[in-house]
């Protein structure tokens, strides 16, 4: 499992995130961006407060989480962190986590990186309206007459994403029918002299039912229903609505500019793609695995390709996925690569993500990518009530 | 000798020679090459830098009637104070040009086949008595004193008939505009459609001398009624053209002219062919504005509005860009003006807004002749495109010449004008 | 006499043949996350300190035609070009510079690759982008078309205003389409806009107030407003009332003074009405007529006066409503 | 006195009331889209050994087609004439007095060439340089149409084609040559051939009259003057319908059908022009009264060219031109000229050497602007119809300005004209 953290000049992001259900007939509900939905992704937290590395750079995520419905709502929400961990237990920051990027931040011989893949939730209930945000550093105590606590992220340097379920209550935490959430994450980069922001709107993924009813366990069928075993399996939308939540795309459509391409007034560019896969087994906190393969096209039309593999939620520079994405090789400023996972193991296939861009000098961005298609069926299982 | 105007013989002569005249006429788009019963000035200037001499010649052997309209497009910049035709022209932001589009009238006779001739800025004083040239000595117009009018050897054009009055007003030197000629029966307002009126008007720049010639345009009169209405729709008067074409440099495109390096600039210059001179109302049309490169690559302005009158050179705002030679060293151009023919509310209080039919334009007006003015055919327009020479020690020369047209809109333009017998002149 | 010019034809705009054009089934929908057949970019800059490159790609197999307009914010008025993308084709411009078709531009210059077409320079511009799908002048829709704008920093010193945001794509509705220059955003020939938009955002007004950059900063949020009613062909502004509604943390509800403009709007969100102000609050805008929306927000350190900007897309209420989008006639 | 003689004329001129001229409009227009175009004078003299200043002249021919590439097959007339004898022997001269006792000979030859002028096209060219390969806009490379592969034919495309031009047209095949001599007076006649026929003939399909044009002679009196006279090139348009002329005899106007329409391959030539002009000594009224400038007196050229031709025989058309020229006091004058090929002189030179006492000259004629009525007469096998343009100029105390303008066009000629071309 390969978490790789972009250190070079901070990335502007592009949100990836954003699968349909299309292909079959208008279907009412969607994996959005700009519609509030029952299950919001973030699929990129990034904080780095008190620069354990030296950097000069403090990196923090603001997160804005706001209940469009007329009615309060209960909301139940994990942060997975995918940060990576030095084998030996010590880092040259000394912090007690040992987080590392690369290797290079490992202190002790024989040391390598080893990227975690841990869950941490927390139940929040907010009013009719309310909205809410804090900074992952800190956490917050929702205000009154919301309710509920939410925690720092638990590494001093942590990468990863936060997901949140609508659900029927702060004790049970059953997913309902209902579309009422709305997020926002915003991402900041202070160095000495310069304050740089991108913010991305949380990937929603819809309900297909907006009754309010509570689902009957805590398996998420995404583009799938519940079988007698409880299990997802295939659903076709038009049979009575069993479905549960709105299929990720089958694959995902990213327009970016070709690494060290030189825009406007010569600001070099470099992009970070992020791939969170839409499955999630918070349950038994198990990575899902995709290899995903792109095709890459340029101003000539002339067409690339290759192939990655993430294990669980991934930031990955476009100059590391190879020379394909080199303006030097590929001879234009913008390009258009599709990605579509070919390979799973078991479980459904589709990613949520995000595409950050940096302009050197100029400054960072964060755009979504489009989807086109549905995806199989992908499945998001918690367990709440967690065992001690 | 001018009274023999007002003398019943003649007066009665000329009437009986007219119906003689118009059978048979075959008939022709408007044009700027051929005689018509209207003609249109698109572009008259006196503002002190620059002047303008009408020439105008009645071709054919029976005199002419022409009532005119001076329209007065200068206004000034609320804020800068400097003079406009639109807020475009005023320097700085959020300023704008107020202008009263002010239309003077006057009326102009010519005996058969007179050519005759005047000055914008200064006018023309009826003398019969100046002396014609003689061989060998300098020809030249004199300076009435108290007028400042130019009395100038030959029958003047003046329909007022009195010996040594003003027979074609001055405009001073602050007008840019249009001017618009009708013929007319001898009561110089009833419109007669006897196509005999031919003009072109010589645009000077004072300081350095430089002229720009163009031909008006001539509207041909097919089955010219009495009303006061003039009726542009292919029927009574030719109608207006769909497009206009004209092909340019692009905008500051140079190229080296005899060894002399030469910048380019481009003026078009638009007006309405309706015209609402009773109500003293400008009339506001739309055009699409497309210019094709060499490599027909095309660009284009829409909905670019002509109120009453445009005069801008194609670097204009309202154009974005769209002429600019630097985008891909576009040294020659060519431009299509299409106009756009949904219909619009012409008066009333929704006056300009796209509708459906009359019920759409509450308040709109009616003409005298009894034309309704609600919702009608967005108005046609006419123009002139005018091309300036800069080299590095500054302008220099300048030409005219007019657009080509095509197509023939069947659109229904009207020149409405106001009763002079009811005095119901604004 | 004339400079001589190698102006090279890209004769891409007819070089793959045009295939029978099957409007593929997909969901209608306006939103940022799926190929449309009308791009809408709100929000396009171009001035002294910042430019915009906008960027499509076509993320079909047949080539792709696309008539696009340059909405001036200010005078409303509107200049249009075309453009041909073959299958995938991904094509940039900055607006300040337009791009030309040389097909000899040097290898990895921004002008490289197959030039779409003539597209005009615009140097102090503040307005729209709207893009359709047409094929031969008259809309079709493929729903190929995906894009971004990227507002740039161009004053090379400390301020990082560089903000990127998804054009707003308007697939096809349930129907077959137009054939003529009024396209109907119904549901039918194309998908309907929304009236209902709503901004979380980080109020203006209290002390200390960006959660991250602490005492000295502050942030200001930009919101650009594009009615969805628009008229080409006659430069007729369409006029729009902005209902503010907003709702601060302690969720009390209040109302916000209304904006109303007409033809295209940027303004900053005023949180005077919220009682009190606190760190987040959200705003809920209620359109007189179907809008498309962007956000901005600056957030500034006042003690290093720098600032740097994030923009993003609009979260919409599920209030959609039928308006019609009218192009200018060609010859 | 006066009051007499104004109304003599008067009477006299109600008689002409009922005078022979058909009072149907012209057919031939400067300002339409058209399928022959004639520009009546192109000039070029880079020293001013000719016409006084360094002169060259601007051509614009542009297609109003909207969907086909057009062919305009052009004749170049050169009209420059020669001293023969005396001490200019062989100088280009335009009067006998130039040639140091030899006598100045007029001169008739033609060059033809093509232009491929795609949909929408603009194209411009100086008298002097003619149109290069390296200056046609869209000539390569072009894009293979089954691969995004650079190309300059369809070889390199290995089964596609190579598709030059963003419509598939292009303008190979163009190649216009500049003016023969330094100095140079003729004109420049262009034909619309439909390039899809074998070999190419006069367009007459329903694509025809698709040509626009206009010339500007410029005239650079010192390195910081540039002044322009620009006009409209003269348009006849084609009878669509008729089918394709494959004969090289190009009827202008004849027979007419009943309506008065011809029913030949082209409208006729106009029957009578007029023109407005200054007489020639006039003093410009701008320098008199009111915001003066220090300019001076005007004199106007006119230049008129046949509109029939007979280019395959190399025999230019002739035609005597009758003048009748009215003055603002209606007196009537008359003259008359023989056009042959080209005819370019100032209108107070046309009756006499002696301006001063010229009819066009305003000590003659009595006041400042005049009207002059223009027919060709005679029996040439190409016909009595003229076309032309006429330049006005203003002496000012540095130089001199210029301006061209059309002139007004009546009526057609009854028994029309012919143009044979090669």
């Amino acid at each position: 499992m390969r978490t790789q953290i972009l250190r070079t000049a901070a990335i502007a992001g592009l949100a990836l995130g954003v699968g349909f259900a299309t292909g079959a007939p208008a279907s009412a509900q969607s994996v959005t961006t700009d519609e509030a939905a029952g299950y919001v992704v973030f699929p990129r937290i990034v904080s780095d407060a008190n620069d354990i590395f030296s950097t000069g750079t403090e990196i923090d995520t603001v997160i804005q989480l706001t209940n469009t419905a007329a009615d309060p709502i209960t909301v139940h929400c994990f942060y997975i962190n995918a940060t990576g961990t030095c084998s030996t237990g010590t880092n040259t920051a000394g912090s007690p986590a040992a987080e590392c990027l690369t290797v290079e931040e490992c202190v002790g011989e024989g040391a390598t990186c080893d990227p975690q893949w841990s869950a941490a939730d927390f139940t929040i209930v907010l009013s009719p309206q309310q909205p809410t945000g804090w900074v992952v550093d800190e956490g917050l105590s929702v205000p009154a007459p919301g309710d509920g606590a939410i925690p720092p992220v638990n590494t001093d340097y942590f990468v990863g994403e936060l997901r949140c379920v609508q659900v029927n209550d702060d004790a049970d935490a059953t997913p309902v029918n209902s579309n009422d959430l709305q997020g926002e994450a915003t991402i900041y980069e202070v160095s000495g002299s310069t304050v740089d922001v991108r913010s991305y709107s949380a990937t929603g993924v819809q309900a297909v039912l907006e009754d309010g009813s509570t689902q009957n366990n805590k398996v998420m069928c995404l583009g799938g229903r519940d079988d007698a075993g409880g299990d997802c399996v295939e659903d076709d939308l038009g049979d009575g609505d069993d479905r549960e939540y709105a299929a990720c795309p089958a694959k995902l459509v990213v327009g970016h500019f070709f690494e060290g391409a030189f825009v406007g007034n010569n600001n070099s560019a470099a992009t970070a793609l992020t791939l969170s896969p839409c499955t999630a087994d918070v349950a038994t906190v198990e990575p899902t695995g995709l290899v995903v393969q792109f095709l890459v096209f340029n101003e000539f039309e002339q067409r690339m390709s290759g192939a990655t593999e993430i294990d669980c939620v991934e930031t990955v520079g476009l100059s590391e996925l190879g020379l394909v994405f080199s303006a030097n090789v590929q001879g234009t400023l913008a390009g258009q690569t599709h990605l579509r996972p070919v390979d799973s193991t078991g479980a459904g296939r589709g990613m949520i993500g995000l595409v950050e861009e940096a302009l050197g000098g100029a400054g960072l961005s964060v755009s979504h990518p489009n989807g086109i298609g549905e995806g199989g069926v992908d499945v998001v299982e918690y367990v709440f009530p967690l065992t001690p | 000798m001018r009274g023999l105007k007002r003398n019943p013989w003649l007066f009665g002569l000329g009437l009986l020679a007219i119906p003689v005249w118009f059978g048979g006429q075959a008939q022709a788009d408007i044009n700027n090459d051929q005689a018509g019963s209207l003609i249109i000035f698109p572009k008259v200037v006196a503002d002190g830098e620059r002047d303008t001499v009408i020439k105008i010649t009645n071709k054919s052997n029976m005199p002419a009637y022409a009532h005119c309209y001076y329209t007065n497009a200068l206004g000034t910049c609320d804020l800068a104070g400097s003079s406009c035709t639109d807020d475009n022209d005023c320097p700085g932001t959020g300023d704008s040009c107020n202008v009263l589009w002010q239309a003077t009238n006057f009326d102009i006779f010519l005996t058969a086949q007179q050519p005759t001739f005047w000055r914008v800025s200064t006018g023309r004083f009826g003398d019969l008595l100046q002396p014609a040239c003689e061989m060998g000595g300098s020809c030249a117009c004199d300076v009435n004193g108290p007028s400042g009018a130019l009395e100038c050897p030959g029958f003047d054009a003046g329909a007022a008939g009195g010996i040594n009055s003003i027979a074609i007003a001055g405009t001073g030197t602050d007008f840019f505009g249009e001017l618009r000629c009708y013929q007319t029966m001898a009561d110089q307002s009833t419109p007669l459609g006897q196509n005999s009126l031919v003009g072109e008007a010589i645009i000077e720049t004072i300081a350095s001398g430089q002229i720009s010639t163009y031909d008006a345009v001539h509207v041909t009169g097919i089955d010219v009624g009495t009303d006061l209405d003039l009726l542009l729709d292919n029927a009574e008067y030719n109608a207006c053209p769909e497009q206009l074409i004209f092909a340019s440099h692009g905008e500051g495109a140079s190229a080296d002219i005899a060894g002399v390096t030469t910048t380019f600039s481009t003026e078009l210059t638009l007006v309405p062919c309706t015209a609402l001179y009773n109500l003293a109302q400008p009339v506001t049309a739309s055009v699409n504005i497309f210019a094709y490169d060499e490599l027909e690559l095309r660009l284009s302005a829409d909905g670019v509005p002509v109120t009453c009158f445009s005069n801008n050179r194609l670097d204009d705002p309202d154009y974005g860009g769209i002429f600019d030679a630097a985008l891909g060293d576009r040294d020659y151009l060519k431009t299509r003006i299409v106009v756009n023919s949904s219909d619009i509310c012409l008066t009333g209080d929704n006056a300009g807004d796209p509708c459906d039919d009359d019920g759409d334009c509450p308040n709109f007006r009616t003409t005298d002749g009894g034309e309704d003015l609600g919702c009608r055919p967005s108005p046609g327009v006419v123009g002139v495109v005018e091309e300036f020479y800069s080299t590095s020690a500054g302008d220099s020369g300048h030409a005219a010449w007019s657009l080509t047209q095509t197509g023939s809109r069947q659109g229904s333009d009207i020149i409405a004008n106001p009763d002079l017998a009811a005095g119901s002149l604004p | 006499m004339r400079a001589k010019r190698i102006a090279l034809t890209t004769a891409l705009l007819g070089a793959f043949a045009v295939c029978t054009l099957a409007a593929s089934v997909a969901s209608a929908g306006v939103d940022h996350d799926r190929p449309g057949s009308i791009l809408i970019f709100p929000k396009v800059v171009s001035s002294a300190t910042r430019d915009t490159t906008i960027r499509i790609s076509n993320t079909g197999n047949m080539t792709n035609q696309v008539r696009c307009f340059y909405l001036d914010g200010d005078t409303c008025g509107t200049i249009d070009f075309d453009l041909s993308l073959t299958k995938q084709q991904p094509t940039q411009w900055d607006v300040s510079n337009g791009r030309t078709v040389n097909l000899l531009d040097s290898f990895g210059s921004s002008g490289a690759g197959l030039d779409p077409g003539l597209i005009p320079a615009q140097g102090d511009f503040e307005g729209s982008v709207v893009c359709v799908e047409v094929v031969d002048d008259v809309p079709v829709a493929q729903n190929k078309l995906k894009g971004e704008a990227i507002i740039r920093d161009v004053t090379g010193g400390d301020d990082r205003n560089t903000s990127a945001y998804n054009a707003v794509a308007i697939t096809s509705g349930t129907g077959s389409g137009t054939s003529d220059n009024e396209l109907v955003l119904d549901g039918d020939e194309y998908a309907q806009c929304d009236t209902v938009h709503r901004v979380d955002f980080i109020p203006d007004d209290s002390p200390g107030l960006d959660p991250v950059l602490g005492e000295t900063s502050s942030v200001v949020t930009n919101v650009t407003v594009l009615p969805c009613d628009l008229d080409f062909s006659r430069r007729a502004p369409t006029s729009v009332v902005l209902n503010a509604t907003l709702w601060n943390e302690f969720e009390v509800q209040t109302s916000g003074p209304d904006t109303s403009f007409s033809c295209w709007a940027s303004f900053s969100i005023d949180p005077a009405s919220l009682n009190p102000a606190t760190t987040f609050a959200t705003v809920e805008y209620s359109a007189s007529s179907p809008v498309v929306m962007v956000v901005e927000s600056f957030h500034s350190d006042t003690g290093l006066g720098v600032s740097g900007s994030a923009a993003r897309n609009v979260h919409t209420g599920g209030a959609a409503s039928t308006s019609s989008i009218t192009l200018s006639a060609t010859p | 006195m006066l009051k007499k003689a104004r109304l003599a004329l008067f009477a006299g001129i109600v008689g002409l009331a009922m005078g022979p001229a058909s009072m149907a409009q012209a057919q031939t227009s400067s300002d339409e889209s058209a399928a022959i175009l004639v520009w009546p004078k192109v000039v070029y003299d880079s020293a001013g050994v000719l016409f006084g200043d360094p002169t060259d002249t601007l051509i614009n021919l542009s297609s109003t087609a909207t969907s086909s590439l057009k062919q305009a097959h052009c004749f170049l007339v050169n009209a420059t004439a020669h001293c023969s004898g005396g001490s200019g022997d062989g100088d280009a001269c335009l009067s006998s007095s130039s040639c140091g006792g030899g006598t100045c000979v007029p001169g008739w030859n033609e060059i033809d060439f093509n232009v491929f002028i795609t949909q929408e096209q603009p194209l411009a060219w100086l008298a002097s340089d003619g149109l290069s390969m390296n200056d046609l806009p869209i000539v390569g490379p072009g894009v293979c149409s089954n691969s995004p592969r650079i190309c300059f034919s369809d070889v390199q495309c290995g089964g596609g084609t190579c598709q030059i031009g963003p419509n598939g047209q292009n303008n190979l095949g163009t190649g216009v040559p500049p003016v023969p001599e330094d100095p140079f007076i003729g004109s420049l006649t262009c034909i619309q051939f439909d390039p899809g026929q074998n070999p190419p003939a006069p367009d007459q399909s329903a694509t025809t009259n698709a040509l626009i044009g206009e010339a500007t002679v410029f005239t650079v009196p010192d390195p910081n003057t540039v002044d322009g006279a620009k006009y409209n090139a003269v348009g006849f348009k084609a009878t669509e319908g008729d089918g394709a002329d494959t004969d090289n005899v190009l009827e202008l106007g004849t027979p007419l059908d009943g309506a008065g329409a011809p029913t030949a391959d082209y409208d006729g030539c106009a029957g009578t022009l007029i023109f407005n002009h200054y007489f020639d000594g006039a003093t410009d009224p701008v320098a008199t009264g009111g915001v003066s400038s220090s300019n001076g007196e005007t004199s106007t050229s006119l230049t008129l060219v046949p509109c029939g031709n007979n280019l395959l025989t190399q025999e230019p058309g002739a035609v005597v031109a009758q003048f009748l020229v009215f003055n603002e006091f209606e007196q009537r004058f008359s003259a008359s000229t023989k056009v042959d090929c080209l005819f370019d002189s100032p209108i107070s030179n046309i009756d006499t050497s002696n301006n001063a006492r010229s009819i066009w000259s305003a000590g003659v004629s009595g006041t400042l602007t005049g009207q002059t009525r223009i027919q060709g007469v005679g029996n040439a096998a190409t016909g009595t119809g003229l076309t032309g343009v006429a330049t006005l100029s203003i002496a000012t105390a540095t130089a001199s300005t210029s301006a061209a303008y059309s002139l007004d066009q009546m009526g057609s000629v009854a028994a029309g004209d012919l143009l044979t071309i090669p």
